[in-house]
């Protein structure tokens, strides 16, 4: 059953989950972003944990479905969304950014299993996510693709090639979107280098535009199901999220983009989850097995 | 190192009456053989069809043909992902973009994650001609052998350049293959062994060894001819592969002839005089020349002519070649 | 008078001149790009002939207007153009891409006096002129920037990237015309790679757009005047035009978008526009003054 | 060439116990001071002003402060109009983009232009550390050196950057400054002379020659101290400038101590070793050894950590200087 497709609820709490081991991994690593991974951790548990097929572990299975975060960075989002749906035992999280670990600050494919194509230059994953709707389509395959972007990253002029090519080649089983927080390294996107109406640049470049509430799980199934939907046209999900989200003192902070809690920060922060850094620690050095337990059943 | 056969000198009567073809057309007609054999090829092109040769390619494959227009980053990293759902892509447009423009999507994309995209730099060197600077190519070889992961192959001719593009698309890594815009000499025969990685010795001789790739592989035999009628003996050292580099070419080439002079369409710094260099200073110093562009520019104008001006033809190959052996140690 | 501001009829005839000048050198290089010149000689007949301050040979002044070609292979257009307003000596255009003009295949600020910024590679002109017209900004000074595009190039990037920071900047000094000729290299631009709707395209990224017969003189007057009042954010022109545009056997063919006619074809052409080969070349190589005549004066 | 003032051997307890400081700051004060003195220095940021130091000029110069957001393309060329209408504009971006992200941008508009273009390439080389491969340059020096009118600046410490910083803005031309991330020791003094082009001895020698560029200086000086224990005299050459080459102290060099040692903080192809050689071979031909990155990607760890897992840290200077000893000619 490779789509989990979990229930509400369900995603509500492994999103909470998936937010733990954020700060955890980042206290253990003191290196690393919080911002960004925290504001995706919705909609990457929506895709991990409901809309995507995967198949971890049998990354040749040629029916599963793609996906690609350009936005590199965010390593500490992908990294627990991936040892939650069980590429790798959950202790591997702790090894973040170390010489003997395998996760890399930025994903690469050759260290990581599961990572199809290394990244962490903004702006080249799109392009990457056209040319695997693009194979899969010349296949004859219908298995989807899944981009994830951030919004200063539309600041770099190669997304709108891509937004062009997709559009141009009808690419409707590619479907981006878009960690619409509002902040950037230097402040806030408005300030640095505005994007807005970033709704309508799309549109005008021939895309299915929807928009959600990026923390808001059922919006964010009901806009998968869309896009799922959209034909003869790729689709990009403009999910409003917050920088932070879910820690009270990181939330629409752009001074959290690229920095790590320290185990006293992220010990508060936990404890605003309902854990602890050592608690949680503990889980993640014990619990070896695949992160969904057999109590969690799929909707379908 | 392997020898081509024959590896004795060209007769003179050839080099100064050469067959004169298109190293774009090796390439067209390169893919066209492998979209024969191969299913997984595929070639994408931004709006450059024509003179990169890649149309002959899409009128008998359409369906594996992708047009990306004037958009060379989307194109590299399109590629990459085309290459990693399996198919082994080519993508085509001149070397002056396809290094310059999207070098960060090679380097991070294509390089890093290592997949087996296989990069077309057409119009490559002065040779270009009337475009002028812009479109004069000459800095790739520096680029791209900086970059870990990539292969690079520099082809001196038609079949080498057809017998180039079948071969990489057998290796799955990334390379980059570098061709011109003009007809120029056959030097190679359809039969001469090509083997990446694997210099080619295109004429035997021991007073001096010149190491060329591309058009002045043929530059390098008519200067050799040349010293051979004043009795001296110069190897012709044909090195297409730029990465991996046949150190072992290069090192015998260094031992047993005790100087050196490279020849090459691309500036003089970080190219294949700079590479051979590399492996000369660890391996077995000897006096080296370089004939290579200097550090310049190009411009426009007609390509033989712009090859004199800028100092890469057959006898500005025989200067260095006197130069260095004046240096040569007597007992080397 | 730096602002020549000729009469329409004037315009119309100094095109017809420009015309004539890029098909003769064209035809003596033997090499060259013959449609994107062509579609563009009149509304850069109507830039150097009316709408903008230039001071040719004073290249230092810092009073006179900015403009940069962001299509260098349009070359015979741009010389042909710079001839006529008294850049060099006429008789210059017949060296174009020797070894020993000044002419090169693609703009070079140190081969032709009156050329700023040196250009050939697509998409990065736009930049250039959000550069000079921010430069211009900080010294308080009120000269403006024009930049010439074609329309294939608008896949590249970068020009989306350049589109952002003017907006951003509100560089209202700033005024792009795109040749929008509907042809590329390797065909028709909707085929390669489509940009429509351009128009929204552009509005989306800010900026303020006017659509204009490439061709009317009178409607690129007014477009050129409108874009002068427009405040707070930038103007772009979208030029229809048709590539080769006044040579019968050229018009609305992309074949011709990089090729020079033949000594015969030239001949035919030029026979089109009232002049024979021989009779233009003869003017090109004598006419070695500033080609404005005195008799011909602008309306302020 | 230039003598550092004093070239006496940097006492050993210095070495060992060096003041720290970080490269960027040197960049970011640098600017300062130039806003201070030159109205027309504007400074260009892609997103980056904290970890480029670009800030210090944000919050004095506001004005004369260009916030470009993540668009490097754009940055280089906005640069450029800049320069065209009399500014001196410093871009700042990490090296990894500066040099590949923008290199189309940085040939023909900047550099074909030959306008007066300041890149500053922030991040250079292995220690950036955590971050890992896609983020740690080690290509700029090959790319930047095959541009033609292109100038390159590597500095070792604090000091050193802050008058690279300075000196460029002086001098018409396009210039890359490539500094790093972490605090590194300091090696030179405010009052050092720092000559664009003009290579530093650091130390005096004449048993061979280790010439290193960035952060690899203070390695090579550590080296060249226990080689001193072991009563061997090695030159140590701050190669602060890559582009243009001081000609002189490398051939000098090779004179006068038979064998070189490079070390650097870069891939090894094309690099520092790849200039340094191409004088050799040319101007005198001595054995030569690389410390360098091997042609690999980096990865994730600690700065110092990585340094010593690839191999270029003191240790391994010490390693190739034994290895060049045991190759040079006994007479040389
Ligand atoms: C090409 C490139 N330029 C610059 C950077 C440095 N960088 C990393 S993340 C980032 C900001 C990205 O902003 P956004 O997309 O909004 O992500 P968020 O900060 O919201 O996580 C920058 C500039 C980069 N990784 N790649
Ligand atoms: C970056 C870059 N890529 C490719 C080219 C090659 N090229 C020159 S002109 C051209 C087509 C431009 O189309 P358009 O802008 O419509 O100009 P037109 O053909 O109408 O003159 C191409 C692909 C180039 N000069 N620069
Ligand atoms: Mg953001
Ligand atoms: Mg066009």
């Amino acid at each position: 059953m490779p789509r989990l497709q979990l229930t509400v609820d369900q995603l509500r709490e492994r999103a909470l989950i998936v937010r733990r081991d954020i700060i955890t991994l980042l206290a253990h690593a003191k290196s690393g972003h919080s911002g960004g991974p925290l504001s995706s951790a919705d909609f990457g548990t929506v895709l991990f944990f409901h809309e995507m097929n995967l198949t971890p572990g049998d990354q040749k299975d040629a029916g599963r479905d793609l996906w690609h975060f350009s936005i590199g960075h965010v390593t500490p989002a992908i990294y627990a969304l991936m040892g939650e749906r069980g590429y790798y035992p959950l202790i591997d999280l702790l090894g973040f950014r170390s010489l003997e670990g395998h996760l890399q600050g930025h994903p690469s494919k050759h260290d990581t299993p599961g990572i199809d194509v290394s990244a962490g230059s903004l702006g080249q994953g799109l392009s990457v996510c056209c040319g695997m709707a693009l194979g899969a389509r010349m296949d004859g395959s219908s298995r989807r693709v899944y981009c994830v972007m951030g919004d200063g990253e539309q600041q770099e002029g190669q997304i709108w090639e891509a937004a062009m090519f997709a559009a141009h080649y009808k690419l409707d089983s590619l479907c981006a979107v878009i960690d619409y927080n509002r902040k950037q390294i230097d402040g806030d996107v408005q300030d640095i280098m505005g994007i807005a109406p970033l709704a309508d640049k799309w549109r005008a470049f021939g895309w299915n535009v929807l928009e959600a509430d990026g923390h808001d799980i059922p919006a964010l199934l009901g806009a998968f199901a869309q896009a799922r939907e959209a034909k003869g046209r790729p689709t990009v999900i403009l999910a409003h999220t917050v920088m932070g989200k879910g820690v009270s003192f990181m939330e629409d902070d752009y001074r959290w983009h690229g920095v790590p809690p320290s185990k006293e920060q992220a010990d508060k922060a936990l404890r605003e989850m309902g854990t602890t850094l050592d608690a949680w620690t503990e889980r993640l050095r014990h619990h070896k097995e695949v992160a969904v337990a057999p109590s969690v059943n799929g909707a379908s | 190192m392997s020898r081509a056969t024959p590896p004795s000198p060209a007769p003179a009567a050839v080099l100064a009456n050469p067959e004169m073809k298109k190293t774009r057309e090796g390439f067209g007609h390169g893919l066209v053989a492998l979209g024969e054999t191969n299913p997984n090829v595929v070639v994408l092109v931004g709006d450059l069809s024509g003179s990169t040769n890649v149309s002959f390619f899409a009128e008998r494959f359409p369906e594996r043909f992708v047009q990306v227009g004037i958009a060379e980053q989307n194109m590299m990293c399109v590629a990459a992902g085309l290459a990693s759902v399996g198919k082994i892509p080519f993508l085509a447009t001149y070397g002056a973009f396809a290094s310059c423009r999207s070098a960060d999507q090679m380097r991070v994309t294509v390089a890093y994650t290592d997949l087996p995209v296989k990069i077309a730099g057409a119009h490559g060197g002065i040779s270009v001609g009337p475009d002028g600077a812009t479109h004069q190519a000459m800095e790739e070889i520096a680029i791209v052998r900086s970059i870990p992961n990539m292969r690079m192959v520099v082809p001196c001719d038609y079949w080498e350049t057809r017998k180039a593009t079948i071969a990489m698309a057998g290796d799955a890594h990334p390379y980059y293959l570098r061709f011109g815009r003009e007809s120029v000499p056959v030097v190679t025969k359809e039969d001469t062994p090509f083997v990446i990685g694997k210099a080619n010795v295109m004429r035997e001789g021991g007073d001096l060894a010149i190491i060329a790739c591309g058009v002045m592989v043929y530059e390098a035999l008519v200067a050799a001819e040349a010293l051979a009628s004043r009795g001296i003996q110069a190897r012709v050292v044909n090195l297409h592969t730029l990465k991996p580099l046949d150190e072992d070419a290069i090192a015998t080439a260094a031992r047993e002839c005790g100087a050196i002079v490279t020849a090459e369409e691309h500036q003089i710094y970080g190219g294949l005089g700079g590479a051979v260099a590399e492996v000369v200073v660890r391996q077995h110093p000897v006096p080296m020349e370089f004939v290579a562009v200097r550090d310049r520019f190009g411009r426009s104008g007609k390509p033989e002519e712009l090859m004199a001006a800028f100092g890469i033809k057959a006898p500005d190959v025989l200067r260095a070649a006197d130069r260095v052996l004046a240096r040569k140690k007597p007992g080397a």
